[in-house]
């Protein structure tokens, strides 16, 4: 199938999103599509699957007009949308998940549960996936869930398949099984539309790369004829010097330590120490336990044993509230679900930890608030018009540091920072990076847990790894390598 | 991990599935240790009856709850339902085609609820609030206030609410007749995939094709379809249409669908333990009736039982 | 296929009994009103003196539920019912599933429209509302603005309190306005707030019953018209009659709730005593004023 | 992204705000022009009397839905505090006391609800339900179902309810002195800023170091506070404590709620609105009263009047 959108134009309100886009995809192509946060990229795929009208542009499939009426029509015609966020239906079942709107029945409208087990098993066969069929999707994490979202866009026999940012979730083995899946889709002539922030997945997987920013598509090329720092330098429309910027802090004292930590079946017997100035990351595979790890940390979900001690004092944290008050700081890995109020103003997201300290007469002193918001959001370089915008209307990596703004407001002496950069473009990343140099310099103790491995070498001044719950390894910047990461993460030797 | 998957059980009896059945268990012993009478094969099927008219609208209100809304007009659209169809009766029209229209009625009173919430974009909550008052409202209007009688001479009429077969009564027979055909419905057919998926993730279901205003059209058409079903065995029952009707029934249903597990956000939920649910319910009220527990005490104990309940489904599910 | 209630267990002679091994089953419309709590009171009193056992249920103003209660009643196999009916019509059934059961029925307060019932207890409601029609003339004069204030719709108290009311009123009082406040105090006091916005120069008030009457007065008493309106209730409750004793209330037509639970207590051990009994037993209404 | 900023609203005056502004205003210009009487001074204070208690009620029922909750309790917790406060002065009690124990007692009642809506981790909707049915039956069990009479020779007691100062009835200055408490509370405090939060995203409030179920618990006993205030002033002015007291009025406080433009879902909502809408059920109530409209058709336009005004404000957030 061949599709061809051109002069696409679409505005949300006075938000004009698309200004002309072109864009097109040949039979057998993988073409990666590039963009800062909010440049449109997934709008403009929205469009093509018809979840949203554009306002003016052509698409034309194979040659003919066409505008599908919703998503499930385009899929019936075989475009299918692997969506970034992820449309799972938490209480079903994996099985329940992978036919929803397009279960096999019989004429009295009765659901055949057996043909679709065996082909979801096929499928599932094809794609190395062992997942229990009956097995609720709120129990799968959040890997596993993207391998359902890729089954599913599999059982339709796409001719185009859309990839929006497929990997954020995944373990390198599984972005290697989605790579072989997609080489035999294309040989199999299906197009495939791949979105991502991964510059070397970019490098690895694609044909053609077209670059759009603020709405307009750049640049069209061949990923043969062009390098990373030409995509780079057109998607931000500067050059970006090195991608990971050097980092100088003097690394101190010890400011935090845990010891012995434990949640049965969980993970055990954790203890590390972090020093001042410095950034410890935290890598490991999916599902090895560092996010419960600092989620216990920070009070979020109990321990059943182990010691934490901040500035050489034992403490006690119940909850985030103390963890907080101890001035410990933690980034979610999940900034929509628990990160955000995404309808609310970014005055309010940032003041939130520290709102306790804004009263004046038992009234909260709005106007020191709003100062407050204001230099954390230049310091941070936030891009939005006031400190009044909603957070919904932030792009990825802006709403981002609204987040570290919060924590950074608090005055945090320790900053757990959980996959600080997941779905946040070149640009963003690299902004984010150099603040936590800054707070480094300031003495703050940073833990970063992060599944992309140049991140954890880029940044890190000590990688710790973790495996099934236990600490596999520690690996100083110089010692630290991909493959020794690997080695201690699947727990080989 | 385990629990996790227990309270799911596919297949597999889990507690967490058990845990309403239990409640309902035990409550059984306690009544019958303190009054035998209770077990009598004749209480039973009295007990059975009375469920009958809860557990219809409870059926109807578990679609409407594991889509993530309520219906709190049930009690008005079996009134106003019950009361046009006892008048045109009483005018002479033939019970059967009455009866019919009385369920037509419901359905399209439940309807215009679905197309306030879909199209209107109404909470279900102060959509059928407003419906509440206005069905009742209109009741009232149509019987001036005053029960509507003269409706008693037909046989088919008076044998949905009074009659039996083979021994059991006929509101009985309906309740597990619409309990079959819902629970197939629910649970076998693509209309209960959508509905579990709407309560589950609205917008992914949008996505995934699904009609999503239709299928709650639909669901809400259910709900005030079992309302005036209920209605019809309530009125021959009574052998008169009350112009007070089914007032406060929405709670006695939502409650039953609760205590039976299914939650209020939405997403998950079971038929059977709806049925549990109002057999809970029924329980404790002709229980307690048997055990001669005064009626305020009564409604302590039940407000009592719905938390303990609720509580210790929890804990299951832990 | 058969039906509840189908076929009535024919009634032979009745074998007598003593009260204390009586089971009287005993169901109530409502307990949260005070007049059929006097009423519950009244039976279990003399019951109590006598050593006979009562159980008793609250329908809580629902017919169905009723029906229910009625059912669980005879379940419990009680040996005569006394049935305080949420409405007339809705009660038949049950009625005749106590018939069919061979199990007596004694209805109070209101009557049953069907079945067979040994007797009915009550106060004769039209003429209650007669008097309270024709105590306003005599205290206000012919034609003076009225209003009413009725009680739950479609129960059989309101409509024939107001039938009766009526009867008098439509030719001799000029009745204004007429609005229900569901026999309840706090609406009482509401409406009859808004009925004298829209009428201030209402000069009587018939209140379909004393709660009701209760808040209108405090209506009237903080619109500083005590003096110039006339309120008449109905049913002589405790407090009530007090308001009348502190020249609040103009007049209620007392009914005796007590006395109606104690007459239909008495009427069934008369009958196990194999005495007839009349078909209605009048409770005494009474105009109780100042 | 307009309307998102307007919704919630800094500073700017928008027209989502104004909806149920303009809705009242209407509504006010329709019932005059049909009976000029109803702007009469004295009528216009005799219809913030009658709404001072229903929206006492509604404005605690504010911060629970702002939260996210509901509370169906409100009318029994009035019914048993009251019923208590009652009996305590009847008994000899201090009226200035037994007002005080009202007060705390309705806090604890609502307390109760708030510890078993987090601790318990009860839905609001059935935790309230539950509760609305035990607080009922106590106070049923507690009164034995007569009304208790007898309380009504302290000045103060009855001042509370039926006073006048400076002409304007006193409830009237109740309720607008909690009014402006409860504005500032809201909207000028960090209680108020962590109700809206935990509204808005619990989980992201959690991790933000809000104490969830503390503040949680605070709101429904606010909710229960506001509760028996107004059954305070309604035994005052019914000069007795009735046990079926406040029955149904939570649904008038969840309707002033909504109608002020608070969502159910959440997040969003103003005290102010709150205000304007209990204004608005008001001036139907006594509206159509003077206008003389039988209350069966009453119920049919209040139920109509909640459409669309709800459907309105819709669209002017659109
Ligand atoms: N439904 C909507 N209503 C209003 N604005 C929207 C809507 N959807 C997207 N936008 C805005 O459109 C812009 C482009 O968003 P889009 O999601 O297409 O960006 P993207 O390129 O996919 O970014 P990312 O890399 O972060 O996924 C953003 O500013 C976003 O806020
Ligand atoms: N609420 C839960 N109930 C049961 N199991 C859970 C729960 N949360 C997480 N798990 C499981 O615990 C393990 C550790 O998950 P965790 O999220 O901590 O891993 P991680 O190393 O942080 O990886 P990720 O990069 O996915 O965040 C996984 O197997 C996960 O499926
Ligand atoms: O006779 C009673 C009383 O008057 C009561 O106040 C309401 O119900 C009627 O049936
Ligand atoms: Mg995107
Ligand atoms: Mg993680």
């Amino acid at each position: 199938m061949e599709v061809k959108m051109t002069g696409i134009k679409k505005s949300f309100g006075s938000n004009s999103v698309l200004r002309g886009v072109d864009f097109d995809i040949q039979v057998g192509e993988v073409h990666a599509l590039m963009g800062e946060n909010g440049a449109g990229k997934s709008t403009l795929m929205n469009i093509l699957t018809g979840l949203h009208k554009s306002d003016a542009g052509e698409i034309r499939i194979d040659g003919e007009e066409k505008r599908f009426e919703n998503p499930k029509e385009a899929e019936d015609y075989g475009i299918s949308f692997i969506h970034q966020e992820m449309n799972t239906w938490p209480e079903m079942t994996v099985l329940e998940n992978l036919f929803i709107g397009k279960e096999f029945k019989n004429k009295l409208g009765i659901v055949q549960t057996k043909k679709m087990r065996a082909l979801a098993e096929k499928t599932f066969n094809e794609l190395g996936v062992t997942l229990d069929l009956d097995e609720d999707v709120k129990n799968l994490s959040v890997g596993q869930q993207q391998m359902i979202e890729i089954a599913k866009s599999l059982m339709t026999n796409a001719q185009v398949i859309i990839m929006d940012e497929p990997t954020a979730a995944l373990t390198e083995r599984e972005i290697d099984i989605l790579f072989k899946i997609i080489r035999t889709l294309t040989d199999k002539n299906v197009s495939i539309i791949y979105i991502s922030h991964r510059m070397e997945e970019i490098f690895k997987i694609s044909d053609r790369i077209t670059v759009m920013r603020d709405g307009v598509s750049i640049d069209t090329s061949l990923t043969a004829a062009t390098n990373n720092d030409e995509v780079v330098r057109k998607m931000v429309g500067r050059d970006l010097e090195d991608y990971y910027p050097e980092k100088h802090s003097e690394i101190k004292d010890v400011v935090f330590e845990v010891r012995d930590l434990t949640q049965k079946d969980r993970f055990q017997n954790i203890s590390f120490q972090v020093k001042s100035g410095e950034i410890v990351g935290f890598s490991g595979l999916m599902g090895a336990g560092r996010t419960e790890i600092m989620r216990s940390i920070f009070g979020v979900d109990p321990l059943d044993k182990g010691e934490i001690f901040l500035e050489g004092k034992k403490i006690t944290i119940n909850n985030p509230s103390s963890a907080i008050k101890e001035g410990i700081g933690f980034l979610t890995e999940n900034r929509k679900e628990e990160g955000l109020i995404l309808d609310y103003s970014l005055r309010d997201n940032i003041s939130l930890p520290s709102i306790d300290g804004f009263i004046k007469k038992g009234i909260i002193d709005t106007k020191a608030e709003s100062e407050f918001a204001t230099m954390l959001m230049k310091r941070l370089k936030v891009k939005a018009e006031s400190e009044f915008d909603a957070a919904s209307s932030l792009s990825g990596g802006n709403q981002q540091k609204v987040v570290l703004a919060k924590w950074i407001g608090i005055g945090s002496k320790v900053l757990i920072l959980d996959e600080p950069t997941r779905g946040v473009d070149v640009g963003a990343k690299r902004e984010i990076y150099q603040l936590m140099n800054e707070l480094a310099d300031r003495g703050v103790a940073i833990i970063m847990v992060s599944s992309d491995l140049p991140e954890i070498l880029g940044v890190s001044d000590r990688v710790i790894v973790v495996h099934e719950g236990n600490i596999a390894g520690e690996l100083s910047k110089s010692e630290a390598t991909e493959e020794k990461i690997m080695k201690l993460a699947t727990g080989g030797y | 991990m385990n629990d996790i998957k227990e309270s799911k059980g596919h297949s597999k009896i889990s507690l967490g599935k058990l845990g309403p059945l239990l409640a309902l268990i035990v409550l059984i012993v306690l009544v019958t240790v303190m009054n035998p009478g209770f077990i009598a094969p004749t209480n039973l099927l009295n007990l059975l009856r009375q469920v009958s008219t809860n557990a219809l609208i409870a059926f109807g209100m578990t679609f409407v709850i594991i889509t993530g809304g309520i219906d709190l007009s049930v009690g008005s659209t079996l009134a106003l339902s019950s009361a046009l169809m006892a008048g045109a009766i009483a005018g002479g029209l033939d019970p059967l085609l009455a009866m019919l229209m009385s369920l037509i009625l419901g359905t399209v009173l439940g309807g215009i609820n679905g197309l306030l919430i879909t199209k209107g974009k109404m909470a279900p909550f102060i959509a059928t609030l407003a419906t509440m008052t206005i069905y009742r409202g209109l009741t009232l209007v149509y019987t001036d206030g005053n029960p509507i009688t003269g409706i008693g001479d037909s046989f088919i009429f008076k044998y949905v609410g009074r009659g039996y077969l083979f021994g059991i009564p006929f509101p009985v027979i309906l309740m597990l007749i619409s309990f079959l055909i819902l629970f197939i419905v629910l649970h076998k057919t693509t209309f209960g995939r959508k509905t579990f998926a709407i309560g589950g993730n609205e917008k992914a279901s949008f996505i995934a094709g699904i009609k999503n205003d239709r299928i709650k059209i639909g669901i809400y058409a259910i709900s005030g379809l079992m309302a005036s079903l209920s209605g019809i065995i309530i009125t021959s029952r009574l052998n008169s249409a009350q112009p007070t009707a089914g007032g406060s029934y929405e709670m006695d249903a939502i409650a039953s669908v609760v205590l039976g597990g299914t939650s209020l956000s939405g997403g998950r939920g079971r038929i059977v333990g709806t049925l549990i649910g109002a057999l809970i319910i029924g329980t404790l009220n002709n229980g307690m009736n048997l055990l001669g527990i005064s009626s305020f005490y009564q409604q302590v104990v039940k407000g009592i039982v719905i938390i303990i309940a609720v509580l210790l489904d929890r804990k299951n599910k832990k | 296929a058969t039906l509840e209630g189908e076929n009535t267990a024919e009634s032979g002679p009745v074998e007598e009994r003593e009260a204390s091994e009586l089971v009287v089953g005993v169901s109530i419309s409502t307990l949260n009103n005070p007049f059929f709590v006097s009423l519950d009171e009244g039976i279990s009193d003399l019951a109590s003196e006598n050593g006979t056992e009562v159980k008793s249920v609250d329908a809580q103003n629902d017919t169905a539920k009723q029906t229910n209660d009625v059912d669980d009643l005879i379940q419990q196999g009680v040996d005569i019912l006394l049935i305080n009916p949420v409405d007339s019509s809705a009660i038949t059934p049950a009625v005749e599933s106590a018939n069919a059961a061979g199990i007596p029925v004694i209805t109070i307060d209101r009557s049953s429209d069907g079945g067979e019932v040994v007797t009915l207890v009550a106060s004769d409601n039209t003429e209650g509302g007669e008097m309270a029609a024709e105590y306003i003339m005599e205290i206000s004069g012919k034609d003076v603005v009225t209003v009413q204030l009725e009680g739950v719709p479609g129960a059989s108290a309101t409509r024939e309190r107001g039938k009766g009311f009526m009867n008098i009123a439509e030719d001799s009082l000029d009745v204004v306005d007429s609005q229900t406040a569901n026999f309840d105090r706090a609406e009482g006091l509401t409406v009859m707030e808004n009925m004298l916005q829209a009428n201030p120069e209402i000069k009587a008030v018939f209140a379909q019953n004393d709660e009701m009457a209760l808040g209108a007065i405090e209506a009237i008493q903080s619109a500083g018209l005590t003096d110039s309106i006339q309120v008449v209730g109905f049913d002589g409750t405790e407090d009530g009659i007090k308001a009348v004793e502190e020249g609040k209330l103009s007049a209620t037509v007392a009914q005796q709730p007590g006395e109606m639970g104690r007459l239909a207590m008495q009427a069934a051990y008369d009958y196990f005593a194999g005495e007839t009994i009349e078909d209605y037993i009048a409770s005494p209404l009474e105009l109780v004023k100042k």
